[in-house]
């Protein structure tokens, strides 16, 4: 080919991919709506979730391009609102799960959402590296990483009154094998 | 003496600390004993399954694969967002032939999937209410909403609560520990836990619809089992109440601290004075009678 | 290798598995070729002694099909038929029968998509089972006397 | 020496497209015994069934065997051909290359092989056909109406009105059915009680026409032309020839507070009711369910100020046994109710209501004499939201199908609310409106563009209910799915329409078949529907599928055609495919007799000429047998066989199946 699109050309519409790899058809939306007016979000999206369903069930790459560039699919909270009433029981925070990590593969993450996966990083760093959660290193690391450096300091000290805070991470004994899990689930993603 | 299978989660440690010790002082009365699991991890949370689906399935499965290894046929988890994942993780194990291979090879360690996830409600249900109800010792005379979230009802095929648009096991619990459910309308909306750093100006305004709805029916108090939940409603209030304009005061409990109460067990050792939203007029309107224990 | 493509009989009366696989076809929804469908009235009319001649003929799986319990056009014929079913089962354990080439299901008019479904699943199954060999076994049952014998 | 012709049809391209009808011609052409092959584009048309006719004659044909669409569709339609061509109708055979193979597969050369087996079979049995005719059975005239709505009414008027008698049986104490609940029909709003009573009077009223209401059906048996029903008249507890209907007993009654079916459950009636002023019969019967009397044994206060001595506490269930020729189902549906939804409050909130209640809500003879009052607190509502598709087209909830009426009465509901409060505000959520039907669609813009209703095309997420008002989301798809919050004071749920709970068991009773959602099946979806598979069974109405009024009266007319056509005949021709005993060999264990559902098989005693008896066989009644078979599998002699289903016939089908094997030995 001699001119490369702008929109690189995906091998394969997404919803085939999604047929394939988590066996949900998206055809099944019949836009009805009522995901959309059960999700607590919805008002707060820029495509809401019979939107993005529509976006995929026309398969053509422009869309495609649009869902995975969107910020909804960042913003969806995973409360299976819509999924539990969805008449056609499209699975759509299962088709969400897919379509983030979809777009981060393919580099399309919405510039509003790196925030939100900024947060998610630090939360993994921190189990990668003693196994849990540690809530002080989780806040410092997710500032560091977006210099989002006064948020949430009120909430800190009053914590640590009200002795929720740990100053130091608890480190599991098996954080060795936690930190192989990571490997080899990351590599994972890599070769997919 | 009943043993179960305990995975507190990373929150009981921290910022849930109070729904540990009153579960825990629960559990004592009821003669229930609470193995927790060894060594266990953080079951990966929203990061996990936003990001990577393996790692996903993977960290969860860890932790059932060390409850089915010292032979735990039930575990406890009190977190609903940890309930989640592992119930999730157990269901893709039992359903998916994928992980059925993939995920021993990931954790390096057997798996099964024997050990069931329960959650707080279903332990109460099921172990300790009837050992407890001979034990209650204080009418606890104040209205309470009852409040789900999304987690402990959703996805269908992980929930283990019947009416799952307008459920009644907590109202239940609440009503034979002596205490006045109230009727109301967001007991099962999403409070927005996942975002909650992230995004707090959403989060707040989801939350504050709930606590509206709650202080308006003339509830006392908000009982949740979740401690994002939990964190979401109290910790985050003084925010929410200066970002919308509105004052409200309704504390947000955990169920066992309310059964706690109802025992008669001393509200410190309850953890009550952890809040950050003040519970001490709501203390005070409940009759107070405590016993050591 | 080529797969192996199993020849699948079907019994099935004409009330209910007969429609039921009219709408399949109705409906277009594709299956396997290798069913063969032998009609009868009624489930009931089915003589037991007729499969162990599909195998001797070359089948390496027979379907029965018929209507749903409570639904037989002829109102009883399919618990008869039931009835010898269950008998006709043991005479086959005792005649070392691999009992797995056969298959019993209810498929009403209204079940098109099932009775497609049915057809797939005996096809894979007796895919999995290799073809059927042991028909010299068969050969030498005086089929008529064991089915007078044990009244299927 | 056996000569077969075999017809192989294209049907256009709907087996030609995936078989090679040419090749299955040729292939057929080398079986042993087939002495003419060949394949046509139509073989049902009238040039394809001329080329079976010419064949038979010219090659001096012995067996058909017509290979193109199920037997179920044209079996008739070549046999007629066959006949016609002076072979007896019954050595023409149908191979199933349509339905069976065509359709179901791809075009692969496993599909021709397949279709060139199917005929090798059926060439293999029409061999072994012989030539059958025609038995010939009386039909009483008699037609039997199951259910009083408009559908029954209508058919049983029309076969009435034919000069034939018909039995109506209605499980309510009054007939009417649904169309006597609502309050205006759609598209005209010409009222509904209106155009019905006079239908109902004239039912009662018609010499041809014996009615039983509060009655039920026991037992069917039989077949076309001679059913034998047996009904269940339950107990009224009243005797209608004394009772005069003055209703002393009814505002008598201590026992007042039972919800009323008819005004789906808005209001309440007496222990001994009549269900609506106009009813047919307008005499009251006792609910024995609620009623002091029978529940404790005391009272008796009806039967002490009845003028008439009608009230018969005694009374029992007869059983009462009626001779048929044909029957008609006319048994309606049923709705889904307001508890059938999780989200929209599992029925807790009083004005979250059904259209049915709606009707009797806005209807002048309901329980609000016509005007709007909402159930929980009597207050006019000045803000109503209608919900289209509720527990319709949802598969979560097992209901994928079109409930057909709902977009209709819910337009109709709205102008209606319009009309009685002009400031009030009316909205609709709906997913898509489907208003096929003269003046229908012309009716949902009045009703629009008139009435100003508010159509909203989104779902309705939840319901619930603050400060008296309830809240219903939704999105507005048309506009970006922004949310949609609606204030309402009442709710209006056009909820699913749905078979009668008892419509399995009636279909059982029937021996017709009923689809996954329990509606009645029809015997052909375009070609034949007013019958069921079973002859002499026809349905009318919404007992089939959902239906409006006048889809239904259409139906009950076809119905009564397909009836009286029937009753034109003194005879009838039945297919003569039954059982037959080989006297022969019958040792007489009658075995076959305790398998009998038909009662068919008699004792017949062999005598010598000098009248000693020999031995006591089977004999088949050919009026009685169905031919189901079943005897035939049973009997341990191998002396019953089946026309049509021989042993020669069916093991010369399963040997004919496959390319026999080569194995040692045989």
């Amino acid at each position: 080919m001699e001119t490369k699109s702008k929109i690189e050309p995906l091998a394969q519409p997404l919803k085939e991919k999604i047929l394939n790899e988590i066996n949900e058809l998206v055809m099944k939306c019949y836009q009805c709506g009522k995901c959309a007016a059960g999700c607590p979000l919805s008002g707060e999206m820029d495509y809401t979730p019979n939107q993005i369903l529509r976006l995929l069930q026309i398969g053509d790459p422009l869309c495609d391009d649009e869902v995975l560039r969107s910020m909804g699919i960042w913003l969806c909270l995973t409360c299976d609102t819509c999924h539990s009433r969805c008449p056609q029981e499209v699975d759509f925070p299962h088709i969400m799960d897919f379509l983030r990590s979809e777009s981060i593969k393919r580099r399309k993450v919405h510039p509003k959402a790196k925030e939100i996966i900024a947060f998610h990083r630090s939360f993994l760093e921190s189990i990668e590296k003693t196994g849990r959660l540690h809530e002080v290193g989780l806040i410092a690391s997710y500032k560091l990483k977006t210099f989002n450096l006064l948020q949430d300091v009120d909430l800190a000290p009053k914590m640590f009154v009200k002795g929720k805070l740990e100053i130091f991470p608890h480190r599991i004994k098996g954080k060795e094998a936690i930190a192989r899990i990571f490997e080899k689930a990351m590599k994972e993603a890599e070769n997919d | 003496m009943t043993k179960i299978g305990y995975f507190p989660g990373c929150s009981l440690n921290g910022t849930a600390k109070e729904y540990d010790l009153s579960l825990q002082a629960i559990a004592r009365i009821a003669d229930i004993e609470l193995v927790e699991l060894d060594d266990w991890n953080c079951c990966g949370a929203t990061a996990a399954h936003s990001l990577n689906s393996t790692l996903a399935v993977a960290l969860p499965a860890r932790n059932l694969a060390i409850a089915e290894k010292m032979g735990l046929d039930e575990i406890l988890v009190p977190c609903a967002a940890c309930f989640s994942r592992l119930a999730q993780a157990r269901y893709e194990i039992k359903s998916d032939e994928k992980y059925r291979t993939k995920i021993p090879q990931l954790i390096e360690m057997e798996i099964k999937g024997t050990a069931n996830p329960i959650t707080v409600l279903d332990f109460l249900n099921k172990y300790a209410l009837d050992k407890i109800k001979d034990k209650l010792y204080n009418k606890l005379n104040a209205k309470f909403a009852c409040y789900y979230g999304c987690l402990l009802t959703r996805p269908e095929h992980l929930s283990t609560i019947e009416r799952r648009e307008d459920p009644l096991v907590m109202e239940k619990i609440i009503y034979l520990s002596g205490g006045m459910p109230i009727d109301w309308a967001f007991k099962v909306e999403c409070c927005g836990a996942g975002l909650s750093v992230v995004r707090t100006d959403i989060v707040g305004k989801l939350c504050a619809k709930i606590l509206d709805d709650a202080q308006s029916r003339g509830a006392d108090a908000i009982i949740v089992a979740c401690p994002m939940c939990h964190s979401n409603l109290d910790m985050r209030r003084n925010e929410i109440n200066k970002n919308l304009s509105t004052d409200n005061e309704i504390p947000v409990v955990y169920i066992t601290q309310i059964i706690g109460l109802a025992l008669g067990i001393d509200p410190k050792k309850l953890g009550f004075d952890k809040h950050f939203v003040p519970t001490d007029k709501f203390l005070h309107k409940l009759q107070k009678q405590t016993v050591e224990v | 290798m080529q797969e192996f493509e199993p020849k699948i009989v079907a019994f099935v009366c004409n009330w209910c598995t007969y429609a039921g696989a009219d709408l399949a076809g109705t409906s277009r929804i594709k299956y396997a070729t290798n069913v063969r469908i032998v009609r009868f009235p009624c489930t009931g009319r089915i003589d037991y002694m007729l499969i162990l001649k599909a195998f001797q003929n070359g089948a390496d799986g027979v379907i029965v099909s018929g209507c749903h319990p409570n639904d037989c056009h002829y109102t009883s014929g399919n618990f008869h038929a039931r009835r010898r079913w269950i008998v006709f089962n043991e005479l086959l354990e005792l005649l070392g029968f691999d009992k797995r080439r056969l298959f019993f299901s209810w498929v009403s008019a209204a079940e098109g998509a099932k009775w497609a479904n049915l057809v797939n699943e005996v096809v894979t199954e007796v895919r999995k089972l290799g073809p059927y060999t042991e028909y010299e076994k068969l050969s030498k049952i005086n089929v008529n006397s064991i089915g007078e014998l044990c009244n299927v | 020496m056996a000569r077969i012709g075999v017809f192989v049809c294209h049907c256009g391209e709907n087996i030609s497209s995936t078989v090679d009808c040419a090749k299955v011609a040729e292939i057929a052409s080398n079986y042993p015994g087939v002495v003419y092959s060949i394949d046509y584009k139509y073989m049902c048309s009238d040039p394809g069934q001329n080329l079976i006719k010419e064949a038979i004659q010219k090659h001096k044909l012995t067996g058909v065997v017509v290979a193109a669409c199920s037997p179920r569709m044209h079996e008739p339609t070549f046999r007629k051909a066959t006949a016609e061509a002076g072979l007896n109708p019954f050595l023409c055979e149908m191979a199933n290359l349509r339905e069976h193979c065509s359709w179901v597969h791809f075009r692969e050369d496993s599909t021709t092989e397949k279709a060139a087996e199917l005929v090798r079979v059926l060439v293999e049995k029409v061999k072994h056909n012989e030539e059958l005719f025609p038995i010939k059975v009386p039909i009483t005239k008699t037609a039997l109406v199951i259910g009083g709505g408009i559908g029954g009414i209508q058919a049983a008027l029309d076969i009435a009105n034919s000069g034939h008698k018909v039995i109506m049986v209605e499980k309510n104490p009054s007939i009417g059915g649904k169309m006597a609940q609502l309050s205006e029909t759609f598209p005209t709003l010409d009222c509904s009680q209106c155009i019905l009573t006079p239908r109902m009077v004239e039912v009662a009223q018609h010499p041809n026409i014996t009615l039983y209401t509060y009655a039920e059906i026991e037992s069917v048996d039989g077949f076309i032309g001679n059913f034998k029903v047996t009904i269940r008249q339950k107990a009224k507890s009243v005797d209608h020839k004394a009772c005069t209907g003055c209703g002393l007993c009814i505002e008598k009654c201590p026992i007042k507070k039972i919800p009323d079916e008819f005004n789906a459950g808005l209001g309440n009636r007496a222990a001994i009711y009549v269900p609506f002023p106009q009813a047919v019969p307008n005499k009251p019967v006792i609910d024995r369910n609620n009623c002091t009397y029978f529940l404790k044994g005391k009272c008796g206060l009806c039967k002490k100020v009845c003028p008439a001595d009608a009230i018969h506490y005694e009374q029992e269930d007869e059983l009462i046994k009626v001779d048929v020729g044909a029957i008609v189902a006319a048994t309606g549906f049923d709705i889904k109710h307001s508890d059938f939804f999780p989200e929209y409050g599992y029925g807790k909130y009083a004005d979250v209501i059904d259209g049915l209640q709606f009707e009797r809500l806005a209807s002048a003879s309901g329980p609000t004499l016509g005007v709007l009052k909402r159930p929980s607190d009597g207050k006019e509502p000045e803000s109503i939201v209608f919900i289209a598709c509720a527990g319709s087209r949802d598969p979560a909830k097992g209901i994928p199908y079109c409930s057909k009426i709902c977009c209709m009465y819910t337009a109709k509901h709205a102008m209606l609310f319009k009309h009685k409060n002009h400031h009030g505000k009316a909205t609709v959520f709906y997913m898509d409106i489907r208003a096929g039907g003269k003046m229908y669609d012309e009716f949902v813009r009045r009703a629009i563009e008139e009435d100003d209703v508010n159509y909203i095309r989104g779902r309705v997420s939840r319901i619930y209910e603050k400060n008296g008002k309830l809240i219903v989301c939704g999105v507005d798809t048309l506009l970006n799915s922004r949310p949609v919050e609606i204030e309402a004071d009442m709710v209006v749920l056009a909820t699913a329409a749905i078979a009668n709970s008892d419509s399995e068991e009636l279909a059982q009773k029937l021996h017709i078949s009923y689809d996954p959602y329990h509606f009645f099946s029809e015997a052909h979806p375009k070609l034949r529907p007013v019958e069921t598979n079973t002859a002499g069974i026809m349905l009318a109405g919404a007992c089939q599928a959902p239906k409006d009024i006048p889809d239904t009266v259409s139906q009950a007319s076809g119905t009564a055609a397909k009836v009286v056509a029937l009753f034109s005949q003194d005879e009838l021709t039945r297919e003569p495919l039954i059982a037959y005993v080989n006297n022969n060999t019958c040792v007489g264990c009658f075995l076959c007799q305790s398998v009998c559902p038909y009662l068919a098989i008699e004792k017949e005693e062999i005598r010598r000429r000098d009248g000693t008896l020999v031995k006591t066989v089977a004999k088949i009644n050919p009026g009685l047998c169905q031919g189901c078979g079943t005897c035939v599998a049973l009997c341990r002699s191998k002396s019953i066989d089946i026309h049509g289903y021989t042993n020669r016939q069916i093991y010369a089908e399963v040997s004919a199946l496959f390319n026999r094997r080569e194995y040692a030995g045989v």
